[in-house]
């Protein structure tokens, strides 16, 4: 039992953080750092490195709101093309090609990649961006326009089949689980970047002749926010190491409850500033509530959780 | 105890929802665009013309003389019909009481009617850089000249003023003068030399406020609202509305409620039954609330520090019955949609007209008599 | 439209106030002032009131933290009788005899009374205290306690029938809605008792060299105390005057919601002395927990408010 | 990262396992209670006999040396096996560190064993009426006699004082000095002449705790713990020992958490299912973070305000976890069960070793380094 990050992970953070602080195009900086490959086995080009190295490089990637289909890219494509050997497919993600993976009906739009795959019950494809395709809704438009304006996202036509039958199915199941729990890390990545961002404000702003963050009120909203990311932690990396529904679910759950916490005392102790475009904050508002439902819903893995503690398959959806 | 309204009542809501039911648009684009701007002061002015756009107000400036009970009845209405959110908002329910209370024969009947009509759009300027909750900050200043003022300074998150025509805000015109004394309120045009608006992108992305930086505007001694070194007095009365009755009434959260129920029902989902519910009562208690208050205040009651207890519990409110619709909407809940806009709106709840940190210390200070905090 | 009190029912809470402040037997006081005749009918040496007068008695009686079965004697009983024509019962009643009506599943147990009643389905017995009939559970004895001292829960037999059929049933849902729009209003008369004394401590205790109501985390908690009961109380006024089950519900529901809320904030602002009996904010707190499950859990009132909203009998019990 | 534990820990918990589930007894009486007492003080007896009372002290004082996460898995063994609560809890979690750091060895040879026997058990005199959250405000004196010290003074909320053998507290040695200053760490006999303990009743009516009064009560030198005038500083590692990691184990949320599940079974409510998952996976955390904390402990690093962070997170888990129970509980929520009495137990939580206030003070200061509110 040694429940903390080796000293090679907490430098790999360390080296992720001050790469991506110094950049405006972030994603050939992580090609060079070697994040695409980091799931890819090392016979396909890549590091074969343990999901608890995804959940380190998520929480960067989330504090300094990357945007891009990043939990399908890392964490449930590698997996994916790895348990239904697909070599050349892996090769490709090693070095860098983003991909967007659409898994209804968790996941049922994909976001803007170079790449796009369908995974439907037990057959994987290839696939093409298309308009919406039921037609009794919004009127079609592709990419449709997510509250995060990074995210442009798109509904899918399958076109070549890769691979089909049960042994999709459970890679598929793998494959969810793992793009949770980095969505989990990234989710807790963007919720420590707008606490730290909060609490710099809450020093620098003054108010009725006092510092912001001397005020009580305020002080005791911080405080709870940072008690809720502190407890969430490590759920995600326990849920890193044991990879079962329940643990994976219950750290996304935690984590996407403390980002919206925390994401409301963020905007509520900037005050209208925090309202802006122009000002940092929104990168992360906006991002977190489109988290808050990718990759499953919360009731979808309260579902899971209670599945797995009770030992029978009572879920609602 | 009595909940049943007379005749008079009835009719009056039944012609506001006939012709609510007939000339509602469609969805119109965002207020916050250029387009939607355009197209929210047309069906205002249409509104105007058939008399509803200013219920409350005297007949004479384009009303109908309703009473509280009445107008809230045509807020029901309303927003029970799906009509657009009030481009006019700021000048109707946070200028004109002033003015009301305030103003000058001369200034009413200059003023009013093209507000009513939609013809003279307004602005807020409260707030500046250095003063958002502690107004007493403000820095802007006006100096006196020829014939009237001449205006310079900064605000900021003017609310509409990217597209409004007009706008008003306190400047200090006693230099010397400490936080709430010297200050002047002040109407001034967003489109006279020396102003130069820019529009701030909101979280949506649209510039639903902006900051306006004034270089020697002049604006005629006509333009002054109350006394010159007055003007903390008298904004305090439209920050009272700001808060209070007007601004939100109970008909928009009555509507999203029954909206909310609606989403429920397509799938039930039991996990979710409770904070629907807790929605609907939240949306039926403040409006039985605001029934408590228009009886006060028709039997000669104030509103005063009360009105914080309604703001605090209305953005909360707003919050949640948005929150939960998200939650509902599952996978689907990121995409633009009524809801998420909704939602994007309700966050700035608990921020404008008064954060509700301020509004808790009010509630705190004033109706509970609790000891003032240190600050 | 005249949403507000009349001055003769404000000045009926004023006197009960008066009363009940000076008074350590507060029963006698009651019936003096006629409490118990409100809701029956003028022809049987009742005050032929209105629930809106139930409504301002108990929110007093909440706020003394009168004990005794109010809610069976003061609203279920007197209606229960009146539909079933029991004009003797309705005298008694009307003078003062406490009593106190079991209605499986969500009023299992009486409290101790003169007299009791047991409704179940369509029949409307007398009945006697009796030891817990069932014997796999906790181990039989009557009185059972509960957490609320004042209150001796007792199991009971029926013994002779009073009435049947299913005009019992429509009259056992009219007496249910108006226990629990009693239940509702003592709720929040408890809850507005301990904010009051918690402003008041607030006001004279000192810490760290100024008074406790000074700090804004107090001040803030306080407040949002006042707004959850302000919110409240209207909706049981309305409830008063519909009776439908979803107003008497909603107003329920909220009700119960707001006094926990109030009570937690109460004990928490008093610390260590707000925990003890000898201290009266003791009384409020385990009357609230107590009454929390009362004529119905939140579930249950929850359940009939969305019932009535979608206009289906979907509840889960 | 690795969480599976090696053979040692794994036989070590066995081995505690077995023996407790052997020896567990059935449910006690309150331990507020005289009769609780005397059954606790007896279940505490066998309990060290085994050598089991005190696991991670040194075997000369009764212990087994076993390290953080041993003391951890004994306590998650302790509570699986739904093993009475500690009366023994003051001495051994808030008492016994103290000594280990400030003590002499006199006194560790002294007091050490009969502590972890049940045969002396001690109670907490921290707060007075005056300084309750505000201990460095303490007006209890203590003046220097022939051999000794005299203590007068009020203490209160002395947990377990009603029933419970000797006490510790501060106590004022320097008249002049102020606040933190001039305070001195006493041990006192509850039996000694000159002291009165007035049993407090709590919420459930028992004597949970106490008012001690103290008349000229004569301590020898022996029983001051560290040096006169250093008792603040002395006291202050007690108080990271109380909220930290020893005074509430992530074990006995593990097993409520796990009966919450069970209940749920029972009659699997949809609408209370959220509200069992969280606390379950709050349980879980708490675990989680705990031995996060046990693993940065051992490798050199220290507790401090991190302790503030457990503080906050588990007083508020257990009273989710006991209001989610009594929400399932339905109409019999009210009647005495073990839910009911952990609720009101749990209720005391937040309270109890420096208010979640205080806490949250500490966080947003100490760990979010946010200037220092006005106080």
């Amino acid at each position: 039992m040694r429940f903390a990050l080796t000293p090679e992970q907490s430098q790999f953070a360390k080296t992720l953080h001050a790469a991506l602080e110094s950049t405006k195009d972030p994603w050939p900086t992580l090609v060079t750092l070697g994040v695409p490959a980091l799931l890819i086995p090392v016979e396909h080009g890549g590091l074969g490195a343990d999901p608890i190295d995804l959940v380190v490089a998520m929480e960067e990637l989330g504090h300094h709101a990357v945007p891009g289909p990043l939990a399908d890219t890392l964490a449930a494509l590698p997996t994916l093309l790895t348990d239904l050997e697909q070599p050349e497919l892996l090769t490709e993600l090693a070095t860098g090609t983003q991909a967007s993976l659409v898994m209804p009906p968790h996941t049922p739009l994909a976001l803007t990649a170079s790449r796009y795959f369908h995974l439907d019950q037990n057959t994987l494809t290839t696939a093409t961006p298309a308009p919406r395709p039921s037609p009794n809704s919004v009127a079609p438009r592709t990419p449709l326009s997510s509250v995060d304006p990074e995210r442009q996202l798109h509904h899918l036509t399958p076109t070549t089949p890769l691979a089909q039958g049960p042994v999709v199915r459970a890679a598929a199941a793998r494959a969810f689980n793992l793009a949770t729990l980095a969505t989990a890390a990234q989710l807790l990545g963007a919720a420590r970047a707008m606490l730290d961002l909060t609490v710099a404000h809450a020093k620098a702003r003054t108010q009725f002749g006092h510092p912001v963050g001397a005020f009580q009120a305020v002080q005791h909203r911080l405080a709870d926010a940072h008690v809720a990311l502190e407890l969430a932690r490590p759920l995600t990396h326990a849920a890193a190491l044991t990879r079962t529904a329940r643990d994976v679910s219950a750290a996304r759950v935690a984590a996407a409850d403390a980002a919206q916490r925390t994401a409301r005392t963020a905007l509520q102790l900037h005050g209208a500033i925090g309202y802006t475009r122009e000002y940092p904050l929104s990168r992360w508002l906006t991002l977190v509530r489109a988290l808050h439902t990718s990759w499953g819903t919360q009731d979808h893995h309260r579902g899971r959780v209670m599945a797995a503690l009770t030992e029978d398959s009572w879920t609602w959806d | 105890m009595d909940l049943t309204l007379d005749a008079e009542a009835r009719a009056f809501r039944a012609e506001a929802t006939e012709w609510l039911t007939e000339h509602t648009p469609a969805r119109l684009p965002s207020l916050d665009t250029a387009e939607g701007f355009a197209a929210h002061r047309e069906w205002e002015h249409s509104l105007a013309q058939a008399r509803w756009s200013v219920v409350s107000w005297p007949r004479e400036f384009g009303g109908r003389e309703a009473n509280l009970l009445h107008w809230l009845l045509f807020e029901e209405a309303y927003y029970a019909a799906g009509a657009p959110a009030r481009v006019s908002q700021n000048g109707i329910f946070l200028l004109a009481p002033t003015l009301f209370t305030h103003g000058t024969d001369e200034q009413r009947e200059r003023l009013l009617p093209p507000m009513a009509r939609a013809e003279q759009i307004w602005a807020q300027a409260w707030s500046e850089p250095e003063a958002g909750s502690d107004l007493a900050a403000i820095r802007s200043r006006a100096r006196q000249t020829s014939g009237g003022w001449l205006l310079s300074g900064q605000k900021t998150w003017s609310s509409r003023a990217a597209f409004a025509d007009r706008a008003f805000g306190l400047f200090r015109t006693d230099p010397d003068a400490q936080r709430h004394r010297g200050l002047t309120y002040f109407l001034f045009d967003l489109r006279a030399p020396g102003v130069t608006v820019r529009p701030i992108a909101q979280l949506d992305g649209e510039p639903g406020f902006a900051e306006v930086f004034l270089d020697e505007v002049f604006v005629p001694d006509a333009d002054v609202l109350g006394q010159p070194g007055d003007g903390w007095r008298v904004a305090m009365s439209t920050s009272a509305n700001e808060r209070g009755l007007s601004l939100r009434s109970p008909g928009r959260f009555q509507a999203t409620a029954r909206k909310l129920v609606n989403l429920w029902q397509q799938n039930k989902n039991p996990v979710h039954r409770d904070r629907v519910v807790d929605a609907w009562i939240g949306a039926q208690s403040y409006r039985l609330h605001t029934l408590a208050t228009v009886t006060r205040l028709s039997e000669g009651g104030e509103l005063g520090a009360e009105s914080s207890v309604g703001k605090l519990f209305w953005s909360e409110l707003d919050l949640s019955l948005h929150e939960t619709a998200l939650d509902l909407l599952g996978a689907e809940a990121e995409l633009d949609s009524d809801w998420l806009r909704g939602w994007l709106f309700a966050l700035a709840g608990p921020i404008y007209a008064g954060t509700n940190e301020i509004q808790r210390t009010v509630v705190a200070e004033r109706l509970l008599g609790l000891p003032r905090s240190p600050r």
